[in-house]
């Protein structure tokens, strides 16, 4: 096989996941996309150890490794991003700007806060 | 101290002791059922009993007895007497999809019209027709198994034992009349006819 | 030809197996079921003790109305029971039944395949749960989540214990180097194996997703019909694969007398029996409660796997 | 290097591999282009599972069958269950969802296709002339490798890497976790349902 296949779709993979995650604002799907990029890396792992004949099979080491991060990565990202979405009633990373510089609209939780009331929004249509 | 898990392993033991016996099923429609003596299916109506006194319709909790009836008059026994009159009954129904089987109707009924019949086979398609009139009530009545003989060693039922003694004063009476008349008095006998007919 | 021919034989035997034995025993869950509650069970449909009830159920479903809610997510409503029952029919595939080659397709490494793929099948509950448009599917999705991802780690475990026996991830493998002593080495992983695949079933006493008197079916509710019967299909028939796992893990597949003629009966007798304790289980325990079930995965099966792989690299260095 | 040197397999003879490898690859991109792009976002969850499953199989194809399965066993099965887990409970709603992209979504655009231009032509550049040997060992073999060279030359990244999940797990736990003393009054009943999440 030709070695051009798997490292080009490694590398469209790892476009599309940075796409998503620039252009997302949803937390999750953020995550998403970085599980995306994690896999093109994965994918180009696996290809160079398959074409190297590597006898430690080193490639594939490393993308069980790199796995078992994204297993973690994604266990305790979901964490932060539900008790986010449990503070602040919503899971939008555009508005976590908590932190931000005084200037910029702080995202306070409180009935009146936009991300709240689509948090309501949002709830009456997943129970619709 | 029970073993810990004992408790599991019982559980298990009585779901697996209960598949090795006989199950208890009544397979219905292909065998009939053993029912009881005096088993409560359906209500049976013999109407020569029924003086229409309405008040099994009265006591029925959720109303399923209509009873129609008129009354006639029927001329006096002697000339100048009053007029007899007698309900005649004209319908008598009850709507089974009502009934709730609580058998008030039976147990008021003075005359002994009602009873229970252990015919249960009577479902129908349409609602309507679970109404039963007298004629199907009557008909029921031929399913009402005979009461059950009275114990030997019970107290005689009150009317046998009013009967019986009403018999055996008249047996008595009869006998002292016979004597009466081996000595020859004639008059007595004839006294003592009255006293007995009143 | 001819080899391809043998593929095609073999998969189409997995088929009819896959079509089969989950009605067996569904059949036999009716009848047990019925008997150790003091009932006869189905004795109408096809003549003799309603051995055709499952046939008659089918055609009662193909008969249904196939009902989408107006709010659901029409396609992934539609999608979720194929992905819950083909994973199934795709661990049949590589399960041994026999020695000498008789399974469908030998999968190396076919314990992680078998695992891994089993796992997939939950994503169909969840799409279902999802894409309901109904909070109590909604709820029965969480529930199912919560419960797969308490119940894989042990269920991972104890897989890992037996591979580390035989030192091998081939199924056929794990069967032939097994002695009858790994049954008592193992029991402990084998507990904890099959209570885990109880759990990840959802099959009572750990049927939470589906809790009638708290969330009606779970994610279940919505369906109708065919679909409907796709999802009780792939319920059976996740019971015919996990006794058939555990059969071939911890029970020694075809070993027994005259192994090399019958094996393959052997393998269906251990199945039949363990789908029976399945079922018997169910019979006998009431379902437990929903933070009783998380307690139970996270504090007992968890530390008992980990004992039982700590059991086993010690058996294993000192009798090498 | 050596097999590509020895013989050259030409881009316009692919062989089935090669086909079945483009074919899957296409699907696999198609598919995160889906997830990155829809605006749905339990969709967008369910094509990541495409994606996933379509690298699993171009592992297959690369002849790493235990990394395929390994792939199937913790994304398919457990992180994108994760990830569904967490829609869930941050209420994704059914049909198009408000928040899914930003509004720099045209910059994201051009940065991604500038680096997906950068990347393509450097790899196509690099590798133009080399070519895998995939028909190289059995599947057995590559197994018990992978397995062997992970505990003896990579154990202590291993064991490095068991103490980093650990501590995620850990980390978890405590972020999910409710302290009730530190708990506000949920003012407006939208965290309440949360209460006993994981």
């Amino acid at each position: 096989m030709h070695l051009v296949y798997p490292a080009v779709l490694a590398s469209l993979l790892f476009c599309v996941g940075l796409y998503g995650v620039l252009a997302r604002r949803n937390a999750i799907l953020v995550l998403m996309s970085v599980e995306l990029m994690l896999n093109a890396v994965n994918l180009n792992l696996v290809a160079f150890d398959t074409w190297l004949h590597d006898r430690l099979h080193s490639g594939q080491a490393l993308t069980l490794f790199t796995i078992t991060i994204a297993a973690a990565e994604i266990g305790i990202g979901l964490a932060i991003v539900l008790l986010v979405h449990r503070n602040r009633g919503t899971a939008d990373i555009d508005r976590l700007t908590g932190l931000a510089d005084p200037g910029q609209p702080l995202a306070l939780p409180g009935p009146p806060e936009p991300g709240a009331a689509s948090g309501h929004d949002e709830k009456a249509e997943a129970t619709a | 101290m029970p073993l810990p898990g004992s408790g599991l392993a019982k559980g298990l033991a009585v779901t697996l002791r209960t598949m090795t016996r006989k199950s208890v099923t009544a397979r219905y429609p292909d065998t009939q059922p053993e029912l009881p003596p005096r088993s409560r299916g359906v209500i049976a109506l013999f109407e020569e009993n029924c003086t229409v006194c309405m008040l099994c319709a009265r006591e029925c909790p959720d109303w399923c007895i209509y009873i129609d009836s008129h009354k006639e008059t029927s001329p006096p026994a002697a000339p100048g007497g009053r007029e007899r009159s007698r309900n005649v009954l004209d319908r008598f129904a009850i709507d089974f999809a009502l009934c709730m089987y609580c058998g008030i109707c039976i147990e008021v009924c003075p005359f002994d019209a009602l009873f229970w019949s252990p015919e249960f086979e009577y479902a129908e398609t349409d609602i309507l027709d679970l109404t039963h009139e007298r004629d199907k009530l009557r008909d029921w009545m031929w399913t009402v198994p005979a009461p059950p003989p009275l114990d030997p060693a019970a107290e005689e039922p009150k009317e046998i034992a009013a009967a019986r003694k009403a018999a055996e004063k008249q047996a008595a009476q009869a006998q002292a009349q016979a004597e009466a008349e081996k000595q020859a008095r004639p008059g007595d006998a004839e006294g003592g006819t009255g006293e007995g007919e009143a | 030809m001819n080899d391809t021919l043998h593929v095609v034989l073999r998969l189409v035997a997995v088929l009819v197996a896959f079509l089969v034995l989950p009605l067996l025993v569904g059949q036999t869950e009716h009848k047990v079921m019925a008997h150790m509650q003091g009932r006869l069970g189905p004795m109408y449909a096809g003549g003799f003790h309603g051995w055709a009830q499952l046939v008659a159920d089918g055609v009662k479903f193909a008969q249904k109305e196939d009902v989408v809610p107006a709010d659901a997510d029409r396609r992934i409503f539609q999608l979720a029971p194929a992905v819950a029952l083909l994973p199934y029919l795709l661990v049949l595939i590589v399960i041994p039944v026999g020695p000498h080659g008789f399974v469908g397709e030998a999968v190396d490494a076919g314990l992680f395949f078998v695992l891994a793929v089993m796992g997939v099948g939950v994503l169909g509950s969840l799409m279902a749960g999802w894409a309901s448009a109904n909070k109590f599917s909604l709820l029965g999705g969480l529930r199912t989540a919560a419960q797969l991802m308490a119940y894989e780690l042990p269920m991972l475990l104890a897989a890992a214990s037996v591979a580390m026996a035989a030192g091998t991830l081939s199924l056929p493998g794990i069967v032939e180097s097994y002695h009858w002593w790994w049954t008592l080495w193992q029991l402990m992983g084998g507990l904890v194996f099959f209570t885990a695949g109880l759990a990840e079933l959802q099959r009572p006493p750990f049927d939470m997703p589906v809790a009638d008197s708290e969330i009606i079916f779970g994610a279940y509710t919505e369906y109708t019909g065919l679909r409907f019967a796709l999802f009780l299909l792939a319920e059976y028939a996740g019971i015919v694969v996990l006794c058939g796992l555990t059969t071939v893990l911890f029970l020694g597949g075809w070993h027994g007398p005259w192994a090399g003629s019958v094996g393959w009966l052997w393998t269906l007798l251990k199945t039949a029996v363990l789908a029976f304790i399945v079922i018997w289980l169910r019979v006998s325990y009431p379902r437990l409660r929903e933070d009783q079930l998380m307690k139970f995965a996270w504090t007992v099966l968890i530390p008992i796997s980990l004992v039982q792989i700590a059991l086993t690299g010690v058996v294993k260095v000192v009798t090498s | 290097m050596i097999h590509s040197a020895t013989h050259h397999p030409g881009f316009l003879s692919p062989t089935g591999v090669e086909i079945t490898f483009l074919l899957v690859g296409l699907a696999t991109l198609g598919a995160a282009v889906v997830t990155v792009t829809t605006r749905q976002l339990v969709h967008a969850a369910l094509w990541l599972v495409v994606a996933l499953g379509g690298i699993a199989v171009e592992y297959l194809l690369l002849t790493a069958e235990f990394i395929a399965w390994v792939q199937v066993l913790i994304y398919v099965g457990s992180v994108v269950v994760l990830l569904l887990f967490g829609l869930m409970l941050t209420k994704a709603p059914i049909g198009h969802s408000p928040d899914a992209d930003s509004e720099n979504r045209w910059v994201a655009l051009a940065v991604a296709l500038a680096a997906a231009g950068t990347l393509v032509w450097v790899v196509a550049d690099a590798f133009r002339s080399t070519w895998i040997d995939v028909h190289h060992g059995t599947g057995q073999s590559a197994t018990k490798v992978t397995g062997s060279s992970l505990f003896r030359f990579w154990v202590l990244p291993f064991e490095a890497l068991s103490v980093l999940l650990l501590a995620a797990l850990v980390g978890a736990i405590v972020l999910s976790r409710r302290r009730a003393d530190v708990l506000p009054p949920a003012p407006d009943g939208s965290t309440a349902p949360h209460g006993k999440d994981r």
